[in-house]
């Protein structure tokens, strides 16, 4: 039997396709939003993935049969999961702040040196420069 | 033998402490290990020619086949004189020779010299190669020497690159050699040879290898190019020693290889071809250095031919003329480098009447060279004559051995020619120039290359004892058809002699009718050929890491996501395991939920604010709160409402200080297309597993266990009995992320240095004028009438007043009863964080002060402490770490108190999340309207810019 | 005394981890730091030799038995990768105090030391945790610990290297968990001595989608091509000692993972395909990289991916060879990784630049900095007898003995790896260690790194640290006979699991 | 006891629910922030306290004060945040003026000579521009 | 009773999907965060019916802890609002 | 009196006015367990002490005895109010909808204490059709936002109904000086200050 019903995975479905649109853009503000979105929807995994739904595993002074009571364990790890993830909002958020600070955006821009080695022209430039330097076998200069 | 190679490298290590105060002494004492290596051979001579051997060995990493076998046999013996004898000779040489750098030079050939005795004593494959590379980096080193001049760290690098691909190449082929053989030991391959179709590609492999080594066609680029290394470097490893390893490594391996298909087509193929065309090539050679190259890659080629053939007699004849090149070929590169020495050039063109400004270095070279031409009745002549015979008359394995003959005559009248030409070159025509200003070399200089040279004339005339030593390696084969082929320097007018004859003949012809000859080059352009491959591989290289490596982290990530969709879902795919027969929804309120959760999330996509987004996402998360109460999980409620409550709080403090709208990037509707399919993908997929797992799902989840166990733990709440006690060590890792996390956010924010500056609340506009209206009267936080009056209200302050103590008593009560209840330290820790939050909104930073007195960080640090050492303590009393134990207690008037010890945990992740909070908010802590300036111009020129179009 | 040997590790670092932020004095701070790592490299040992004599250590933390609660295993695959990482961590914690990377501005100084305990404390949780959900705990432990570090004091370039870092890191890390959380769906434990029987039972599909996924979550971890594109972007940018400990530590520990639920849960006979295909573009594409580098730091990053390559060659072949080749590949090149880092951080230290064609025009380093770069090159090239040669060898015997064509390919990929690491090696050892020095200094560093003040105490402690490192990747090499044994037996262990299990699953109650 | 106990919950969920539907309805229907904070501030918590009174006539003794509790703390929370926002949103031109039957604040602040810059409409962010 | 609690349910998740109108539609961000507090108090009284449909008192704390802080993110929220806005 | 006795005052006496707070936080406590063993009781006397010594803050006194049976009438008429214009706003909802006409109203008040002012305005807030927008603290007004609000006449009936539950919460505290005084007066000390 699934412990799963279909409005939960359809929920979970949603959160992460949203979470990771979130997270495939350069904003870095719209990826925090996207990874607290992904961090639902994986929390909600865990625990409707995980266990059986039922009364709260806290005995709340009756003793219940333990079939009609929830999985704990995917709790517990939920609870852990979300700690972690908040921690890491808060580091994420950070992060976007001080690119702002530094750049004026919160952009995750392109990496630099990637561009420079994409661009042949400047590679040959840069790279004719190496060879005079490194031996003249330094790759991509048209001579 | 373990203590020679022991003395090299300790002598090798030691030289550059001892050469400050040895001087040009340094030089002799480097010579004192060869030397002793000579003598230390010499004594193990006669048993070893008598077919007798030594052997050492020592375990390094067996299991894996690397044992440091050595064996001292006659083959050993023979290169092992070699490579000693000529090294001894070098080394003196370079007392006169070497002007600087002294110490590196001598401890690098000394390391070399060591490497090479290594390689031709080791009786394991891996050794074998393992000292064979050793000689390749030293060989890098010494040409390279201070790697000043670009062409020295070409030839270097090339030298390094072509030998060590030939050695890895070589290395698949001694693995899969050995692994055939069931043995990595040289010894017992050859006592026991392997054969099949992996023997075949094993051979191939290794030859390919020594051939990189030994500068066979079309490898031989590498050789002179090396030769910007200084001449003794030349003469040493690139005539005398380290080239011969290829060739040790054929003569070494031809045994037990020779009838394995490809080897002797490949051999004899490749060793002609190159003896001949290298040969060719070193006639026009007008740099001597570079002339001897070509006679060396030449004179290699007949040596792989003949150490390869598998024969006896061409084995003897490969060892005779092993020796000769060794003595003859050192020889002259030595002698060309006294005239580089003192004349300043050794180009031919240059070079004029030397002979008769030094006649002793003329004669002594002259007879080297004589030797080198097979003139009798030098050790050439001795070889020159074996080999001749070898294939005049070898047996049916040399297949077509009359046209090789052919061959070899050609071959061996070029080596007449070119001989001539070094000899006139270098020391022909009459006084002038550079020869004329040259200083006359010193007995010490010169008489390394008189010794080696001599040593020509003495194998030559005493070729008894040559033939002992050359018979010993060749009795390995079974003598040819005509019986065991003796050396002699008279065997009679035989048609082996009169091929000699021709050969001088034709020699001195191509000599004579040098200026007349074809200047087509035949041996291909290897240089260029080098040049191309790495030019392609660098090409290849960039090209491969100019579309991999794009610097785009969305596109990485799509990358990412796609691999993560494709290769477990394709296998989903593949597989088609059930679905299963989900539930439409496990409560009726569960779709509810789900409407707010979605709609929530896919709202946050469309916003352009940042606010706005938070805000929505926090709707996500309190929509998400709901499904956990309903599917019973009140613990993960209550957090995630508070780190709901808590994320808002932090982002917008955050916020606060960035612009209010996203930064407006244009992204291309394809671009957006590929984006949100992959996430869709990622949505897709995520939805059919976890409906397929949950399906699959037969054993009973091991939870169930738990219940009875509670009463252990002495907790009725499961879920924080495994959060505190039955999987403390997660919580411990849990509280680990948020400490760093704290930490890191405070180091991140606080940039610059200038996070505490106040400006009062103001910008373009300045605040509302009724901000200040509702400041109280009264001081109902300490710290709040720091504040400026327009930041207060007394709404606010009296609230908070009233309301802190209460949520510090409900974070308490939550620490304490998450043992019986939902809470515990997380929530109860985030509770009090909340109160915190509370006064530093209301009151202020200094009020935040006045609350909590201690830093925040040791708050966090006594926190984290905390609960490790509750953790640890169990250990000092004998007990397992994070170990609970219900403690019951009567105190007087309460009565009787039980708790477990792992509250001390829980109170040590309050304490930790209080003082998390609070670096939060010290981090963000700055007074509201900070930076508020820069905000707005930041977003101001987002929005120029947005109005000016795509950037 | 010797049973709660295995929760050490993760206990010191963690107790010592909250420690610097009481204010405490910046000497007792380091001195607690070089401490702790020096008393996780002992018990590391110690439970190597325990694990060697003994079999796997096992630890129940909190005295509960196995599927309830957590148990800590040290085998002799856990126990050597955690000694060697631990002595990596220490010898890169003095290069940092040495350079000031730990206490460049005042506020860092509770940065720092908390940050790198904390990672240690991940690190050695990741390599002894018995327990899926807690693996995923102690790779977040880690992470988080490594974004801290990633951004320290971050300049613009820093901060930009730092958010791919942590956005593909977290990436991961929600897939792992929501692979956890699949996992726990489908049978209902976490632990992995448990999960290989339970998994067993699953349909095909799902189980092998599963596997799938972990491989494509730990490939993220441990940068295999195409899942790698994030580590060169960003590790170079980071301070020197932390770069170093990244590339020795971080994406080990994603193969050591890789390899111990690949073998526990999901055991396969034969050549895996895949993975082989995997590993041969991970070695050339990562190596391709490295050719067209300018820059120090970037071009060794690439050459760490290339050479994950090696590790997952082995496992690929799934046999005691191909494990035991993966397991010495693995040690050896956690230490020469460090080592070369460590050498170019004291390069880019003296010449005040990363840029090979800058670094030519700048006063060389000494010959002592100069043979500290040889060693380790020498041995990531795989040229003997240096380490990287005994653990390639390793790999081409396991290759041979396969003697499948996908073993052959991937012998031959291995080889032309080495060959191209050689020829980037010498790139980097042309350029920045020969060359003319110039004949006067050029005016204006363009970044004056670490205060000018106390430069030559700082450089004599990372020398010591570079030595240290140089020196155990030779010890490596010499050591290979005993290495290569319990690389054996360790690989043994992880194909015929049965030993571990059932010291994780039986024994004592509480 | 039982019976009555339901009898009020039996009166006191449906009030509850219906002020609850009409606060949210009146958060829709209201056409500015201050107005439709009061649909937010009243009827919602009207609603909740209804909701709650009528909970705790459930629960098992000993918890029902903990719901009441919980009343008690919404009802002296949601004022401070209705007030706060009522401020910032006449703060920040959150209000129609056009509702206003006439504002003594604005009169107080042009007294004053110290009037809250620009004129009446709201103005809303662009997400509900477009 | 039971269908006492099942329509006050559902009228209190009708209403929370109307104020979820108003959180997605704005149209200022005030709006928003007076619908995520109406949201809040939803919540609460929802799950007070839920606790007594189902006689579970589990879920008390998290009520208390709702009505007691859902009111602090709010009022940042808010300032952050005025802040920005005060300024033109 | 002697000195010493006059110095213990000075400690008690401060003490003392926080015992309403402890008080208040006890109870909390017990009502949060839902329980009252002994470890609750006395942890919670502990807790409730440990919590207003560890953070101190100004006492919180309304600055006379307060009077149950007033506070009953004020609490049972915020109900009823609560009620009553619960459905005039819910009315509101349902009958005008977009077209709901409101005002804002000035409330001059005549007490002259933080505390008073705040729960003014916290009443005025919490009962429906009236929200405060702005509390001038100094002139004792508030600006209420009132709904709906038709004419004059509505404003006026507004003002006075806050102006009513002024007086409630003054008189249900105990203090009549500040209900009794004619007008607002900014001069009048706080009722800190005034404390005898
Ligand atoms: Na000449
Ligand atoms: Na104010």
């Amino acid at each position: 039997m699934n412990t799963i019903d279909v409005t939960m995975a359809l929920v979970i479905g949603g959160l992460f396709a949203v979470g990771f649109f979130l997270m495939l853009q350069r904003s870095l503000m719209r990826i925090v939003l996207g990874f607290i979105l992904l961090g639902h929807g994986t929390n909600l995994l865990l625990l409707v993935a995980g266990g059986t739904p039922g009364r709260p595993p806290v005995p709340d002074g009756r003793i219940d049969d333990p079939a009609g009571t929830a999985d704990p364990l995917p709790q517990a790890m939920a609870l852990t999961a979300i700690v972690i993830t908040f921690g890491l909002t808060a580091f994420l958020m950070a992060l976007a702040y001080r690119s702002w600070r530094m750049t004026g955006h919160d952009e995750v821009r392109d990496d630099v040196e990637d561009r420079r080695i994409g661009t042949v022209r400047e590679r040959a430039e840069a790279g004719s420069a190496a060879d005079r330097e490194t031996g003249g076998t330094a790759p991509g200069g048209e001579r | 033998m373990l203590f020679l190679l022991a003395a090299y490298a300790a002598v090798a290590v030691a030289i550059p402490w001892w050469q400050p105060r040895l001087g040009r002494a340094v030089w002799a004492v480097a010579s004192l290990v060869p030397l002793a290596t000579v003598a230390w051979a010499g004594t193990r001579a006669a048993r070893v020619l008598d077919g007798g051997e030594y052997r050492e060995t020592l375990a390094w990493a067996p299991s894996l086949g690397l044992t440091v076998d050595l064996r001292l046999d006659p083959l050993s013996l023979l290169m092992l004189w070699v490579v000693a004898g000529v090294g001894a000779l070098v080394l003196l040489y370079c007392r006169y020779y070497v002007e600087r750098d002294a110490a590196r030079q001598a401890a690098l050939l000394l390391a070399f010299a060591g490497a090479m005795t290594g390689l031709v004593l080791a009786d394991n494959v891996f050794v074998l190669y393992v000292f064979w590379e050793l000689t390749t980096v030293a060989s890098f080193l010494l040409i390279a020497g201070r790697g000043e001049e670009e062409n020295e760290r070409r030839a270097a690098r090339q030298a390094l690159l072509v030998t060590v691909a030939g050695g890895l190449v070589m290395l698949l082929g001694l693995v899969l050699l050995g692994w055939t053989a069931g043995t990595y030991r040289i010894s017992a391959i050859l006592a026991d040879p392997p054969r099949g179709g992996a023997v075949s590609a094993a051979a191939v492999l290794v030859l390919i290898g020594a051939f990189a080594k030994s500068a066979q066609m079309p490898l031989h680029g590498w050789l002179p190019a090396a030769m910007v290394a200084p001449t003794p470097v030349s003469a040493y490893l690139h005539a005398a020693a380290m080239v011969k390893a290829g060739v040790y490594l054929v003569a070494r391996l031809a045994p037990a290889l020779a009838e394995v298909a490809p080897w002797r087509p490949m051999v004899l193929a490749v060793g002609l071809t190159t003896m001949v065309l290298a040969a060719w090539r070193a006639l026009r050679a007008t740099d001597l250095k570079l002339l001897l190259a070509y006679g060396t890659i030449s004179e290699l080629g007949l040596l792989v031919t003949l150490l390869g053939a598998g024969t006896r007699t061409a084995a003897l004849a490969g060892a005779v003329m092993l020796l000769a090149h060794a003595a003859f070929k050192s020889a002259l590169f030595l002698s060309v480098g006294i005239l580089d020495h003192r004349a300043g050039t050794r180009d031919i063109r240059e070079l004029s009447g030397v002979g008769r400004r030094m006649p002793v270095l003329f004669a002594v070279t002259a007879l080297a060279a004589a030797s080198m031409a097979g003139i009798p009745p030098l050790v050439g002549y001795l070889g020159k004559e074996a080999y001749f015979e070898a294939f005049l008359y070898g047996d049916a394995r040399l297949d077509g051995h009359r046209q090789l003959t052919v061959v070899l005559v050609i071959g061996s009248a070029l080596t007449v020619a070119y001989a001539a030409r070094f000899v006139q070159g270098a020391f022909g025509g009459p006084p002038e120039g550079a020869a004329r200003r040259a200083e006359r070399p010193e007995a010490g200089f010169v008489a390394p290359v008189a010794v080696l040279a001599g040593a020509g004339l003495a194998l030559g005339v005493g070729y008894a004892g040559t033939a002992a030593l050359a018979a010993a390696y060749a009795d390995a084969y079974p003598p040819g058809p005509h019986g065991p082929y003796e050396l002699s320097l008279w065997h009679g007018f035989t048609p082996v002699l009169g091929l000699s004859a021709l050969t001088l003949a034709l020699g001195g012809l191509v000599h004579l009718g040098r200026r007349s000859l074809p200047v087509t080059a035949l041996l291909p352009d290897a240089q260029r050929a080098f040049d191309r491959t790495i030019a392609a591989a660098d090409r290849l290289a960039l090209t491969v890491t100019r579309h991999t490596q794009v610097g785009s982290l969305p596109l990485y990530l799509v990358v990412l996501l796609t691999t993560v969709v494709v290769v477990p879902g394709a296998a989903l795919a593949a597989g088609a395991p059930p679905l299963g027969s989900p539930l439409p929804w496990w409560s009726p309120v569960e779709p509810f939920l789900a409407v707010v959760v979605l709609t929530a999330a896919a709202a946050v996509v469309g916003t352009r604010h940042r606010l706005t987004g938070i805000l929505l996402t926090g709707a996500v998360g309190y929509g998400v709160a709901g499904m956990f109460l309903v599917r019973g999980a009140p613990d993960l409620a209550l957090t995630q409402f508070l780190v709901e409550t808590m994320t808002l709080v932090v982002v917008v403090l955050v916020l606060r200080r960035m612009p209010a709208r996203f930064s407006p990037g244009r992204t291309m509707t394809r671009v957006r297309l590929v984006r949100a399919a992959a996430a869709g993908a990622v949505g897709v997929l995520v939805t059919c597993f976890a409906l397929v797992a949950s399906a699959a799902r037969t054993a009973p989840a091991i939870s169930s266990g738990y219940a009875h166990r509670m009463e252990e733990a002495g907790a009725e709440n499961i879920v924080n009995a495994i959060v505190v006690d039955f999987r403390a060590l997660d919580t411990l890792g849990e509280i680990s992320v948020l400490l760093v996390a704290a930490v890191g956010t405070v180091s991140l924010i606080r940039v610059g240095g200038r996070g505490d500056a106040r400006t009062p609340g103001g910008g373009p506009g300045g605040p509302s004028p009724t901000a200040h209206w509702d400041e109280p009267v009264r001081t109902w936080l300490p710290g709040a009438p720091e504040r400026p009056g327009g930041e207060r209200s007394v709404l606010l302050e009296v609230a908070t007043r009233l309301l802190f103590p209460s949520i510090l008593v409900l974070s308490l009560f939550l620490l304490f009863s998450g043992h019986y209840g939902p809470g515990g330290g997380f929530a109860g820790g985030l509770v009090a964080g909340q109160a915190l939050v509370l006064r530093y909104l209301v009151g202020g930073r200094a009020d935040l002060g006045a609350a909590v007195r201690v830093p925040a960080s040791v708050v966090t640090g006594s926190g984290m402490l905390l609960a490790a050492a509750v953790g640890t303590f169990p250990l000092l009393l004998g007990g397992v770490p994070l170990e609970s134990t219900v403690v019951t207690l009567h105190p007087p008037v309460v009565g009787t108190v039980k708790f477990a010890t792992s509250l001390f945990f829980d109170v040590g992740v309050y304490l930790l999340v209080v003082g998390v909070v609070l670096e939060l908010l010290s981090a963000v802590g700055v007074s509201l309207g900070q930076d508020m300036a820069e905000a707005d111009e930041a977003e101001a020129t987002a929005e120029d810019e947005e109005q000016g179009g795509p950037r | 005394m010797t049973a709660v040997l295995p929760a050490l590790p993760v206990l010191l670092p963690a107790l010592g981890a909250g420690v610097p932020l009481l204010r405490l004095s910046r000497p007792v701070t380091r001195g607690l730091g070089v401490g702790v790592l020096a008393g996780v490299v002992g018990c590391g040992a110690a439970l190597l030799v325990l694990a060697d004599r003994h079999g796997p250590q096992t630890l129940r933390v909190g005295g509960w038995p196995a599927p309830l609660g957590i148990t800590l295993v040290a085998d002799r695959l856990s126990a050597l990768l955690l000694t060697v990482s631990a002595l990596v961590a220490l010898a890169v914690l003095l290069f940092a105090v040495g350079q000031g990377v730990a206490e460049e501005r005042r506020s860092s100084a509770v940065v720092f030391h908390p940050a790198y305990l904390v990672l240690v404390t991940g690190m050695s949780l990741a390599f002894l945790t018995g327990d899926l959900f807690n693996l995923f705990v102690a790779f977040e432990v880690m992470l988080a610990a490594s974004y801290v570090l990633i951004t320290l004091d971050g300049d613009e370039n820093r901060t930009r290297a730092g958010m791919t870092y942590t956005i593909v890191s977290l990436t991961s890390s929600l897939l792992f968990l929501s692979l956890v959380a699949l996992v726990y769906a489908a049978t209902g434990t976490v632990t992995l001595a448990q999960l290989g029987a339970r998994l067993a039972e699953l349909p095909d599909g799902l189980r092998s989608a599963l596997a799938l996924l972990l491989l494509s979550v730990l490939g993220i971890k441990a940068a295999i091509v195409p899942l790698h594109f994030w580590l060169p972007d960003s590790y170079p940018t980071a301070p020197a000692p932390i770069t170093a400990v990244f590339a020795a530590l971080l994406t080990k520990v994603g193969v050591y993972a890789l390899l111990r639920t690949q073998t526990l849960l999901f055991p396969r006979t034969g050549v895996w395909i895949l993975l082989a295909c995997t590993a041969i573009i991970t070695m050339i594409v990562g190596i391709l990289g490295a050719l067209v580098q300018d820059d120090l730091n970037r071009l060794l990053s690439f050459t760490l991916v290339g050479h994950i390559g090696f590790m997952l060659f082995g496992l690929a072949l799934f046999d005691t060879r191909g494990l035991t080749g993966t397991i010495l590949y693995v040690v050896h090149h956690i230490v020469v990784q460090a080592a070369l880092f460590l050498v170019a951080g004291l390069a880019v230290f003296r010449t005040e630049t990363a840029a090979l064609h800058r670094m030519a025009g700048r006063p060389r380093p000494g010959p002592l900095v100069v043979t500290l770069f040889v060693l380790p090159a020498l041995s990531l090239s795989g040229v003997p007898p240096f380490s990287g040669f005994v653990a390639k060898l390793a790999l081409l015997e396991a290759a041979v003995a396969q003697g499948t064509p996908a073993a052959y390919a991937l012998a031959g990929t291995a080889l032309l790896t080495s060959l191209l690491t050689l020829y980037a090696m010498t790139r980097v050892w042309t350029a920045a260690f020969m060359g003319r020095p110039p004949d006067r200094r050029e005016a204006g560093p363009e970044s004056p790194p670490g205060a000018g003040g106390d430069r030559p105490r700082g450089t004599r402690l990372m020398l010591a640290a570079t030595a240290g490192m140089a020196a155990t990747g030779v010890a490596v090499a010499v050591c290979a006979g005993p290495l290569a044994r319990i690389g054996e037996r360790a690989a043994e262990d992880l194909l015929h699991p049965r030993e571990y299990r059932s010291a994780v699953l039986e024994g004592g109650e509480r | 006891m039982s019976v009555l106990l339901d009898t009020v919950t039996a009166v006191l969920f449906p009030a509850g629910a219906a002020f609850c539907f009409l606060g949210a309805l009146g958060l829709v229907r209201f056409p500015d922030t201050m107005s439709r904070l009061h649909a937010a501030a009243k009827a919602q918590t009207l609603g909740l306290v209804l909701v709650l009174v009528g909970a705790s006539a459930q629960m098992p003794g000993r918890h029902a004060p903990a719901l009441l509790l919980v009343a008690l703390f919404q009802l002296f929370t949601a004022p401070i945040t209705s007030q706060i926002i009522a401020r910032t949103a006449y703060r920040t031109h959150g209000l129609d003026r056009n509702l206003l039957l006439g504002d003594a604040l604005a009169d107080r602040l042009a007294r004053d000579g110290t009037p809250l810059g620009g004129p009446g409409r709201a103005r809303p962010d662009e997400d509900a521009e477009r | 009773m039971t269908l006492l609690y099942g329509i006050t349910l559902t009228v209190i998740a009708v209403s929370g999907i109307v104020t979820l109108l108003r959180l997605v539609r704005g149209p200022l961000a005030l709006d928003r965060i007076m619908a995520l507090d109406v949201l809040v108090t939803m919540t609460i009284a929802a799950t007070a019916v839920g606790s007594a449909a189902r006689d579970d008192t589990t879920a008390i704390p998290v009520l208390v802890v709702l009505a007691l802080l859902a009111f602090i993110g709010s009022v940042t929220a808010a300032h952050l609002i005025e802040k920005r806005e005060g300024m033109r | 009196m002697t000195r010493s006795g006059n110095r213990r005052a000075d400690r008690v006496l401060p003490a003392l006015r926080h015992v309403p707070m402890i008080v208040w936080l006890w109870l909390l406590w017990i009502l949060l367990w839902g329980a009252t063993s002994a470890v609750i009781l006395v942890g919670g006397l502990l807790v409730a002490v440990g919590v207003v010594l560890s953070f101190p803050l100004p006492a919180v006194l309304p600055g006379a005895v307060p009077e149950p049976l007033r506070i009953g009438r004020l609490l049972i008429h915020v109900l009823t109010d609560l009620v009553k214009s619960g459905c005039t706003v819910a009315w509101q909802v349902v009958r005008h909808g977009r077209r709901v006409s409101c005002g804002i109203i000035e409330v001059p008040l005549r007490v002259d204490s933080d505390l008073l002012i705040a729960a003014v305005a916290e009443f005025t807030t919490m009962s429906p059709g009236s929200v405060v927008v702005e509390i001038d603290r100094r002139r004792k007004r508030l600006y209420v936002h009132a709904l709906p609000v038709r004419d004059r006449r509505d404003i006026a009936h507004r003002r006075a109904e806050v102006q009513a539950m002024e007086r409630r919460i003054a008189l249900a505290v105990g203090h009549r000086r500040g209900v009794e005084d004619p007008g607002p007066n900014p001069a009048r000390p706080d009722d800190a200050r005034d404390d005898p």
